[in-house]
């Protein structure tokens, strides 16, 4: 899980600098609200799923990150064909796909930690708005690391109720959860401390 | 903000990814997941308050556009901020925001009734009012109409979601309060 | 009581423990090994937590795969880390939980509470909150919390990692005094001198099984 | 070194320890007695985690009180849960977080973390994910992150109550060969054999302060 989603890989798009990327998917984001003739939209969707290969990604993994949002693609497009006409609903149809696409595609070519270490480089200049990037990155790790923790303890809360009989309530798992996370945070606020 | 209003926060964030292990409920024909994702911005509000709920929604939200399939069903990276149901996400937001205010607020009096009205407004409220228009920006639908397509099949489930998250909020608001009063346990420099 | 017929287990891709076959019918059972040679895996096959991947594990007869439910109303766990298993807020409500079948009334309730409390030492704990105690007051907790239950076999993880000398000594005296069967895992080999049976797990096999003074020792040379 | 000059605590509202006067110079200082007797508090105190209600609590002459991140820098803290403890997702960014103030270049960095995991016996450990580590490795992980500062005081609450008896070894030897002073708290007696001095704690009172044997037959006469 700590991975993420992204594919190793060594193409051009994996080299990009990740601040690039997201401008890039800013910009390409921006057009494809502004673009409204539909066979524009096309280019744009086919040029999408070009980047695919040539990130070294194949064609199954493009409909892979479109899969899920497939049935309500159909869905819309019916809708506007309705509502509308077939011009308009394949505009829209198309636009929401190589959004989708375009995002993943940046998902999928960069890794985590460049994308928080670029995150934290952003956030340089809100420093004299009290923000410290350091924190930040800090506050991700945690995040990051408590996952995990947070998985053992709500598995482990629910083996103990089973245990002691508990059906399985969500009340009966939400209020141990929240005590024990509140109690965990203390004890890791106090070992930062003891620590830095 | 002390190191650890950051840990909570973090925490939180993390709660928020452990909600999403729940297998979302996938409804027929509409591909919007009903997940217990949308019992976090009730929880972070409630119990860390407005400013720490925030940036905790923040912090997580971050995490998922980083590229970590945090989200239900373990979607995550940038696409979920740009679907049709991401106005729901940006909702979180500012629900949490408003939980977190309205909890500060009433705090010496909040009980069960209370904290079951904040989290409908926001959870609901607030989340709804940002999502559904997001919708209908993002399909060309009509606001009524992406009502009844989008948010309509959420609300008993969000009502459930409320009651769950208002009664954890005031059991913890008797047990370990976070808001209000500092903290039980002696001064720390 | 207890049988294990070719019972292998698999966690996370991994083999924890390999084909055992055992009949516990003895009163006071010790189970003790290395970290990670299966011991809280293999006390939790014994209420229906975790189920067999291959053979049968049978508890009054019951199979734990089949009747897991039944099994665990007449099984008790107490778990290593006392947090787990501490569901409330307050110590007494927390206690109170584990008498919620027998539908008891307020009074009769509060009474076998403190009744309970005093047994661990704990009187006029009832309205302490759980996350405020000392690390041994909530171990003390956690085993009131089960034993208030009264179920005819207690299966105890490391019951006693926080306790000092006399809280210790008390669990110890507790747990002689039941009349009920106890499986203890621990690592404090003090505790089992007067086990009538030890089991010594290393790497997910048996690797000893006899009294106690025998099964220290050939723990002690897995060590060296 | 540390001096408690009148020190109580209150915590919740309830006093906690009250009135100690001690002056603590030794290398091994052990720190034994009843559960809730005060002695994670009493560690607490030590690099001003807990600030005395009354009182004042000195290291190398600094109040807790005033220089609390100076006190901190100088002396390190190992709690009874490593999980707790270990703040970044990965072994390596988990031990160079304690080396952040000293602002070293990547290089030097890597080397340090290198350095001290070869020392704690985790040579090659630097990517691997924390929370799948066992739970002898991360009580080594918790020491080594604390230790990679080189504080000049070791405070250890309960370091080794999940350890088997050979991670138990490792860890004592571990700190057995530290140069630094040791305060360890420990409900596992044998542990102190070493030691200079061990205090007794009895509810937040000092019963006891004198060299090992003499302090475990204290503690044992006042357990009975
Ligand atoms: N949920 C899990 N998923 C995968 N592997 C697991 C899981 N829980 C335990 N294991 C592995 O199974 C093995 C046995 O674990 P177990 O907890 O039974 O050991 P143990 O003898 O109780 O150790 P300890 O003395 O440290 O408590 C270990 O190697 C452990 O890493
Ligand atoms: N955060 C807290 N708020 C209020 N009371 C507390 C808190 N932490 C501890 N106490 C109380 O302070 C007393 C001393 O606790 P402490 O943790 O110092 O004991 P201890 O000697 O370390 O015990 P153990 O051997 O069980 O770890 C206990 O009675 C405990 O209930
Ligand atoms: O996972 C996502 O991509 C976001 C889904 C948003 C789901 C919304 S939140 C309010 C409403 N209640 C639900 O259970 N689901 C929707
Ligand atoms: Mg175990
Ligand atoms: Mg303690």
């Amino acid at each position: 899980m700590m991975g993420g989603l992204y594919r190793p890989g060594d193409s051009r798009l994996h080299r990009l600098p990740a601040g690039a990327k997201l401008l890039f998917l800013a910009a390409a984001g921006t057009l494809a609200v502004l673009v409204s003739n539909p066979f524009a939209m096309a280019a744009l969707l086919v040029g999408s799923l070009a980047l695919f290969p040539f990130a070294g990604l194949s064609a199954a993994e493009a409909f892979r990150q479109l899969r899920p949002a497939l049935p309500i693609l159909l869905l819309l497009f019916l809708a506007q064909l309705w509502l509308a006409d077939a011009a308009s609903a394949a505009l829209i149809t198309m636009r929401l796909a190589a959004l989708l696409l375009l995002a993943s595609l940046v998902t999928l070519t960069t890794r985590v930690s460049d994308t928080v270490d670029t995150l934290e480089r952003a956030l340089g200049p809100l420093r004299r708005f009290g923000v410290d990037p350091a924190r930040v990155s800090l506050a991700i790790s945690l995040a990051i690391r408590f996952i995990p923790a947070l998985g053992t303890v709500l598995s482990d809360i629910r083996e103990a109720q089973e245990a002691r009989g508990l059906d399985r309530h969500p009340l009966a798992l939400a209020v141990p959860l929240v005590v024990r996370t509140l109690k965990m945070a203390d004890e890791v606020a106090e070992a930062i401390e003891a620590r830095s | 903000m002390s190191t650890r209003d950051l840990v909570l926060i973090a925490l939180f964030a993390a709660v928020m990814a452990v909600l999403g292990a729940f297998p979302p409920l996938m409804l027929p024909i509409i591909a919007i997941p009903v997940t217990a994702q949308s019992m976090g911005p009730m929880l972070m509000g409630g119990i860390l308050g407005a400013k720490r709920g925030v940036l905790s929604m923040l912090l997580f939200l971050v995490l998922v556009a980083v590229g970590l399939p945090l989200l239900s069903g373990g979607r995550g990276g940038l696409a979920p901020f740009v679907g049709p149901w991401s106005g729901f996400i940006y909702g979180w937001v500012l629900a949490a925001l408003l939980i977190g205010w309205l909890t500060e607020r009433f705090w010496d009096r909040l009980g069960p009734v209370s904290a079951f009205a904040f989290c409908v407004a926001g959870g609901i409220g607030v989340v709804y009012a940002v999502g559904v228009p997001w919708f209908a920006a993002m399909s060309g639908l009509g606001l009524l109409e992406a009502f009844a397509g989008s948010a309509m099949a959420f609300i008993p489930g969000d009502l459930v979601k409320a009651t769950v998250a208002s009664a954890a909020i005031v059991i913890v608001k008797r047990s370990y309060p976070l808001i209000g009063q500092g903290r039980t346990g002696a001064a720390r420099a | 009581m207890i049988e294990l017929l070719g019972v292998s287990l698999a966690r996370g891709g991994r083999d924890v423990l390999s084909r055992l076959d055992l009949r516990l019918a003895e009163r006071r059972i010790g189970v003790i090994g290395a970290n990670g040679s299966g011991k809280s895996s293999f006390a939790r096959l014994l209420n229906g937590l975790l189920l067999p991947t291959e053979g049968t594990v049978r508890v009054f007869g019951l199979d734990t795969a089949a009747d897991g439910r039944a099994v665990r109303r007449r099984v008790g766990f107490v778990f290593q880390n006392p947090d787990n298993q501490i569901v409330y807020p307050t110590v007494g409500e927390d206690l109170a939980f584990g008498l919620k079948p027998l539908k008891l009334d307020r009074g009769e309730l509060a009474r076998r509470v403190s009744f309970a409390l005093a047994e661990a030492g704990l009187a006029g704990f009832e309205n302490r909150l759980t996350h405020e105690l000392s690390g041994g007051e909530r171990q003390m907790v956690a085993l009131a919390g089960v034993g208030i239950a009264r179920p005819e076999i207690l299966v105890l993880d490391e019951p006693t990692t926080l306790l000092d000398l006399r809280n210790k000594r008390r669990v110890m005296a507790r747990i002689d005094a039941l009349q009920q069967t106890v499986v203890m895992v621990t690592h404090d080999l003090d505790l089992l001198s007067g086990f009538d049976r030890v089991l010594v797990f290393e790497t997910g096999r048996l690797a000893f099984d006899g009294p106690p003074a025998e099964a220290i020792g050939a723990y002690r040379s897995l060590c060296a």
